[in-house]
């Protein structure tokens, strides 16, 4: 069973309330969830929508069409109107409301919607008209006549109900569900504690779900103990969980929210190994003047030997590639979450994208060992936060961890044992005391000098060339020998790490899907869609692309008849990176560059065409 | 104390005024009697910036990138603020391309030690102008004069919010060394403008200049003793610290420990910080993570 | 001057002070008569930065990079001095990470205007501290007070070596479009300091806050007549900018137009600069280039 | 004929004059020279040396061995008694001095040099014997009574003719050529304005002339109109000639003697095309207050209509990533001039390497056009910083221009004629006056739009995804449209841009030779001397890497016996990167990262083993 919903609104207009509520009620009652917030660059006024795909199975990835559309403003409707293939849910008194008297959608899109609209017209009756001509069941709401009826009751002006349009627009669409309405209440008096407001709520839901009748027969399921978290708290949570003591950040979309996660939880209880007490350790979180400071200031916090990291997205990781190269000259383990946005430059920086690859792993001037490593859902980027630490104390090395913004603001429903990481075991790499005459950069056959901690002994670095001491050193020979010491370290990280930890394999076919990153929950999905279709093909998802899983990669493509990329970015990168590694070409292509996620019917239908008409290249273009 | 295995060759140029600093500092730290293994220089890039490398004592050193050591200096210091953190760095690295951290560090108020080499040339890349040289000046390896202005280091680190604002000559290392103890001691982030001559590239401010113009202030009582006086005594250091030309005053120009630190403050925030040293902490044992995440994922629960 | 096609829809928050400078930046332009075409608004990365996309008037704007405008606007000026060029930016892109280029560029003083939407939070990434909020404060979407000093844009910039410091209010339009006329008037770099309430993520310094508080100063004259004034009118503009509490004055700090600007200097070097605009040279002329490299090589012959 | 000579000592000790004066007489003479500057980072007292190629016919490489080695201090003969072949000059006074004692020696290389040494000993009289036991010609002089006899002549004291050494090593070797004695004393009173010290240098040259006989029996030969000059200038003095009128940096070697050369030649002449009046114009130069600032600032020139450009090397580069990103997404033309150093980090930052490719290859985040071109002599960095400017503006978007420090500090004589750029059009592409409705970003079949002036028309412009007026515009057909518009200028310029002119192709066989920048001149070098052994191979040399000319090097590479990879890197970036983009592998690789440029000897040795021996990677260590 699978379920698409989605509202849209204004920015600040309390849709975000509106749809969180919905999913809690949801979750609740058994659902697994996998929602995603698409919003403007934009504080107040701009479009934001949220999709959620709802199923009694858990479901990684968005729907292109959705079943219900609940909407209480125009513009939503506006943009969304021909993506709805259920309910539609609007605002009865806007329904004369003409496209070009909301300015809030930029002129490109007018044209664009009103072309769509056609002979229709250019109302939002035009629009509901559209949906109702290809089968959609229209359901207008008198919201004014609810606000108004719920400012009577409550004896309020109308000015401070305005609000209840949006739970009352969840409660219609909620109604559809054929779920029990107290779950729905029990949400709404849990989202608001002050009590006009959760009454007023609770009035308006109750009118709203009148307009409706059930339509498709949900019944409550039952719940394990399941969360429901976004790739940046699943992030945060996974860097406290490895023992993050220092966090640096310069307030950037999409990974800031991380950052305000682990400053509002700064103080972490731990177990003290010896006796067994529980104490509470600080965390410390700074915000600093920019990213500059943000990387070099982790770095430096790593030296004292605790886990440090920061977080960031393109732009702000364009700035911190000289401190990176200094971290990985000087062997510092330092984590760095990069969260992908829409590139290039400021771009679209509030939408999703993969296209910032290939910097990740060319980042800083010259040659030394890096560590890259993606995740493809939530579950994925919470123990890779915690990998990430291992392997950059392992490595002493940086480490860059890729989470897209289309998995930063997705949230999803995660059975608990999920999150068991009882198995990773921490690995702190080789630490020393130091001692009198310590030698930080010892040369080592596999490349790890033993480390020791600032403080600890007396030690140097340097970001020139150095000796095994630590100190400035131009000499040739001791060149050739520390340099190749670091670029070992990437070599012994390639024979220790199993290549199966680095690329996983769903399925097995002829025909592969090459992925990385959020399509990953996509392409599952759309799996599944084809294997009714009686279709099978094999995902290969990239996990590491740092040290690059060479020989597996070459094993699972070789022969292949068709290797299909799957990319959010202009010029497919993961394949040119498989290719750079393996002379292994993809054969087709099937690319987006507009910021929004890939959806499970775009990999379907791409797959179908590229299967039966060999399609060399599919454009992708899927969200409003 | 023990010596090191052989120290570095020191590769400065002869008659640099970076010698004068590097003893100094050296003096400041052993008198101050302070536990070596715990001392930590961080530097920029630029001749200064090598300074960590000829210490002869055994202390740590991490030579960073240009224009970034303040940065890296914080890190360390609230990672384990049990290290006494020093950071050296040319006027370039500090005032030129350091100077988002110059400033926004003030703003901080760690506690740490700032010391500027302030020669105003870029040594290390042959002699351009660097910001605390006057405009219209032309040392020799300029091929035309000067055309910015200069920075007023001292000015500047006083609005910035430095809370320890001090002035020294390297030449006079023995001044120079007690007012390096002072800003060691001092709690919260320290600033000290050294007048560094450069014989090589900066054939105006030699020290036959400097010295028929220093002179110590004694005049100036730059100490903060409650509240109310700081906006007067930032204004007295900063109008003081335009003294320049035939008279150039060294000393104090404005202390004030009234100011929490920046790790009281966060402190302030994470009581737990106040006797917690994270770098002490043992995150990992015997391959388990000692950090526990159940109350974190309970609010998640659905 | 002709209307754009379609004005773009400005999607700053209702209430937002944004507006008022918006406005009053349009007035002083069309109250100055300037040609509109060579009229550059550089703007940098936040609400701040969005204000070129929603002037009114058919002037040009470049919406740079986060912290960067500075850098932009000085290429553009002196690539081009015919230009009349605007930077404005947010608190945190000016004086966060944008800090090293706000003091840098004082050294210049290249003519241009510099305006600072000073609403102490970054506003498009959801309300963070700024550098100018005052440490210990917890607008509503921080998590935590503040644990960082503020600094003083007016203090800063007069360090800096800004030649024209002022601070407008947003709301009041007349008065903040008069100083932005003397602002864009003033010979040199002119910096503004405008207080900008942010109704949606600063609800510490609201209007109300402010309207309470402001004055303008009628008692202090900023103008600096001979050069021996310049230390005191600095340090005076410095004293008073710390005046912030009950009472918080609006106007002109400091003004000097006896420092010369940066392009008069390059001209010093470089006499031909007087007359010529390097943007308006015609560097190819029908496929041939017109510098001539001849000496540059007679001077390599062997 | 071909002779190789070398001089070291302390840098600051005027060994800098001595070698220029030296290279000046020899250019004087009719001979071609190539010679390159190794020392540290440092002012005064560490070791510097010159290595000079000395040839009746242009050559682009350095040896490994040298006929001629010259010297007056300590370290220098240590650094260098190996490398000798022909003649060895020492100070006679320092015979005794013990390698340990010259503190200026890295402790690593002590080590080395006092392995090196063995059963010698461990003084300079020990270096002697060994080089004089494998054949070479000692030759000691006794420069402490050259110094007294010229202060003695001069009455003047001891302190005041120190320096009198160098030029006395200068002359002691100018005396084994058999050239004529007024050449070096022309060029003496030449570089010498100061009357004292250009006698004192006479006769301290004259006195040196007398410990030695002619041995090399040169002659001066014809000389055409030549130039002598170094990568840096040469850069310079193209982009002037291109019309630079924008210049910026911040100081860092190798790259701000390019801009300081400019800042002296700030006023240039031009001639008004309509009246043929020669004026005066100004460069604008900049030093900034660090690379952010010198990128950006470079940016903001361009959108004036100005040709603008910046010089730095990898740790500004890598602080210039978000600004060039920018460049990308506004379109703006502006050069980066990329000084090649050792890298990662501070590195070795005046030594060379060519490990910076794949970070400018794939600088900023997010995918954007850019142009990537790579020197690899002399004659080659002139025209392609002109060429830059045409790339920038006909294609609207940065363009970066490498040259290693191999280059930039290199020196080398180059007949005017080999300068002359007459065939080079300006392109300054698609300019237009604007107007009224100008749409700065109009979306157009080739991806390039036409482009007016800032200050001509209104327009915006915005590192956010924008419309064609240059407004923000999150919309997604619009934002599809775009991307691939800016994209599509790559498509256009490979189609435009023949690949025979962005790969060189020398000679030819089955087994080639795959290199890029600076190792150009030493495989050409070695190409010859391999000839004369009945060893032919061919030479394809990447001159520019984006757009990659694939087709090209595909066909060239397709079916070589041996496709041998020479580059200054550890990972064999060029390698990897043709592997990218045709699939196809070098079979062997010659790889060096000790800092030190590759010699043509090694590259002939190297070649030798591997046709021989088939090795598969060789890595090369020369240099001190
Ligand atoms: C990002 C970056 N830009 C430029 C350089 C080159 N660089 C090395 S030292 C130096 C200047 C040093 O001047 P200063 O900071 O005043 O120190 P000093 O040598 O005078 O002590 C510069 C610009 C660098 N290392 N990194
Ligand atoms: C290098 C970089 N880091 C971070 C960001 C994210 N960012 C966008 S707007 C903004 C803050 C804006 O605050 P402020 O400058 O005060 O402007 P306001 O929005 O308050 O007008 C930040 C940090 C960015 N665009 N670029
Ligand atoms: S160049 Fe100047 S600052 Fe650098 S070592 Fe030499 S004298 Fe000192
Ligand atoms: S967030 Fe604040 S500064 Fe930004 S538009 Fe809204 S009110 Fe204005
Ligand atoms: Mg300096
Ligand atoms: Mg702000």
């Amino acid at each position: 069973m699978i379920l698409t919903w989605m509202i849209g609104g204004a920015q600040g207009s309390g849709v975000d309330t509106a749809a969180n509520l919905f999913g809690n009620t949801l979750g609740k009652a058994g659902y697994y969830l996998f929602g995603n917030r698409e919003y403007y660059s934009n504080i107040k006024g701009r479009h934001s929508y949220f999709n959620l795909t709802i199923s009694d199975k858990p479901k990684h990835s968005l729907s292109e069409k959705v079943d219900i559309l609940t909407t209480f403003d125009a513009e939503t409707v506006f943009q969304h109107f021909h993506e709805v293939k259920g309910h539609l849910i609007y605002n009865k008194g806007l329904e004369n409301t003409k496209i070009d008297t909301v300015q809030s959608i930029e002129p490109e899109l007018v044209e664009e919607i009103s072309r769509r609209l056609g002979s229709y017209g250019n109302t939002i009756s035009a629009a509901v008209k559209f949906a109702a001509e290809k089968g959609v069941q229209v359901i207008p709401i008198d919201y004014d006549q609810i606000a108004r009826d719920v400012a009577f009751q409550l004896k309020v002006a109308l000015s401070v109900v305005e609000r209840v349009k949006n739970i009352a627009a969840v409660a219609a669409s909620y109604g559809l569900l054929g779920l029990k309405e107290e779950y729905l209440m029990q949400s709404i008096s849990r989202s608001f504690r002050n009590e006009l407001y959760s009454k007023m709520n609770t009035i308006g839901a109750k009118m709203a779900m009148s307009y409706v009748k059930p339509a498709y027969d949900m019944k409550e399921l039952p719940v394990d103990k399941r969360v429901q978290i976004d790739g940046n708290t699943a992030s945060a949570m996974g860097k406290i969980a490895a023992g993050l003591r220092f966090q640096t950040y310069y307030p950037i979309t999409p990974a800031s929210d991380e950052s305000t996660y682990i400053e509002a939880h700064q103080e972490v209880l731990t177990i003290d190994p010896d006796t067994g007490d529980k104490k509470r350790s600080p965390i410390v979180v700074v915000q600093t003047e920019d990213e500059l400071a943000a990387v070099n200031m982790a770095i430096g916090a790593a030296l004292t030997g605790v886990r440090a990291a920061t977080a960031t997205s393109g732009p702000g990781f364009s700035l911190m590639a000289e401190g990176i190269g200094w971290a990985g000259m000087d062997e510092v383990p330092v984590v760095i979450t990069y969260y992908i946005r829409g590139a290039p430059s400021t771009g679209l920086p509030t939408r999703s994208g993969q296209s910032d690859l290939k910097f990740a792993l060319n980042v800083g001037h010259g040659e030394f060992p890096r560590i890259v490593i993606a995740s493809g859902d939530h579950v994925e980027v919470f123990k890779d936060a915690i990998w990430a630490f291992n392997l950059a104390e392992r490595y002493q090395t940086p480490v860059i961890h890729l989470i897209e913004k289309g998995l930063a603001n997705a949230y999803t429903t995660v059975d608990v044992k999920e999150l068991d990481y009882s198995h990773i075991p921490g690995d702190r790499g080789k630490i020393v005391e130091g001692g009198e005459n310590y030698l930080r950069f010892k040369l080592a056959e596999d490349g790890i000098s033993p480390r020791a901690f600032l403080g600890r002994a007396h030690m140097y670095y340097t970001g020139d060339e150095h000796n095994e001491e630590g100190h400035i050193s131009e000499a040739s020979s001791n060149r050739i020998a520390m340099y190749a010491k670091r670029m070992k370290k990437l070599e012994t990280a390639d024979a220790e790490i199993p290549e199966t930890q680095r690329v996983s394999v769903f399925g097995d076919s002829e025909n592969v899907i090459l992925t990385w990153g959020s399509p990953k929950g996509a392409v599952l999905d759309a799996m599944e869609m084809l294997e009714k279709d009686g279709i099978r093909v094999q995902l290969v998802q990239l996990r590491m692309f740092s040290p690059f899983p060479t020989r597996y990669v070459t094993k699972l493509l070789s022969g292949k008849s068709k290797i299909i990329n799957i990319e959010n970015s202009y010029t497919g990168q993961a394949a040119s990176v498989v290719k750079e590694h393996t002379g292994i070409e993809a054969t087709n292509h099937v690319l987006k560059w507009n910021g929004r996620p890939i959806t499970r019917d775009e990999v379907y239908r791409s797959i179908k065409l590229i299967l039966e008409r060999n399609e060399k290249k599919v454009i992708l273009d899927a969200g409003a | 104390m023990q010596a090191l295995r052989k120290p570095e060759w020191n590769d400065w140029c002869p008659g640099c005024g970076d010698f004068g600093i590097l003893s100094a500092e050296e003096m400041a730290i052993k008198e101050l009697g302070l536990d070596l293994k715990k001392v930590v220089l961080v530097s920029g890039i630029g001749c200064s910036g090598k300074i960590p490398h000829f210490m002869r004592l055994p202390v740590s050193g991490v030579h960073t990138l240009h224009g970034r050591a303040l940065a890296f200096a914080t890190g360390v210091k609230l990672a384990n603020p049990e290290l006494e953190v020093i950071v050296n760095g040319g006027d370039g690295d500090q005032l030129g391309i350091g100077a988002g951290h110059f400033v926004n560090a003030g703003r901080r108020n760690t506690d740490i030690t700032v010391i500027l080499h302030d020669n105003m040339v870029y040594g290390l890349t042959k002699g351009q102008a660097a910001p605390t040289l006057k405009r219209g000046e032309k040392p020799k390896s300029l091929p035309r004069p000067n055309i910015n202005d200069a920075i007023n280091p001292i000015a500047m680190a006083i609005a910035a919010g430095y809370t320890f604002v001090a002035r020294g000559y390297s030449y006079d290392v023995k001044f120079l060394k007690d007012i390096i103890k002072a800003a060691i001691k001092h709690k919260g982030s320290a600033f000290l403008d050294v007048l560094q001559p450069c014989p090589t590239y900066n054939d105006i401010n030699t020290k036959e200049w400097y010295e028929k113009r220093i002179y110590k202030m004694t005049d100036l009582d730059p100490v903060v003793k409650e509240p109310g006086e700081t906006v007067e005594k930032m204004t007295k250091g900063i109008a003081r610290s335009y003294e320049w030309g035939d008279r150039i005053p060294l000393g104090i120009f404005y202390q004030n420990e009234l100011v929490p630190t920046y790790e009281e403050r966060i402190a302030s925030n994470a009581p737990s910080y106040k006797n917690t040293v994270p770098a002490n902490e043992k995150i990992v044992h015997e391959g388990k993570f000692t950090t526990l995440i159940d109350d974190l994922i309970n609010e998640k629960v659905v």
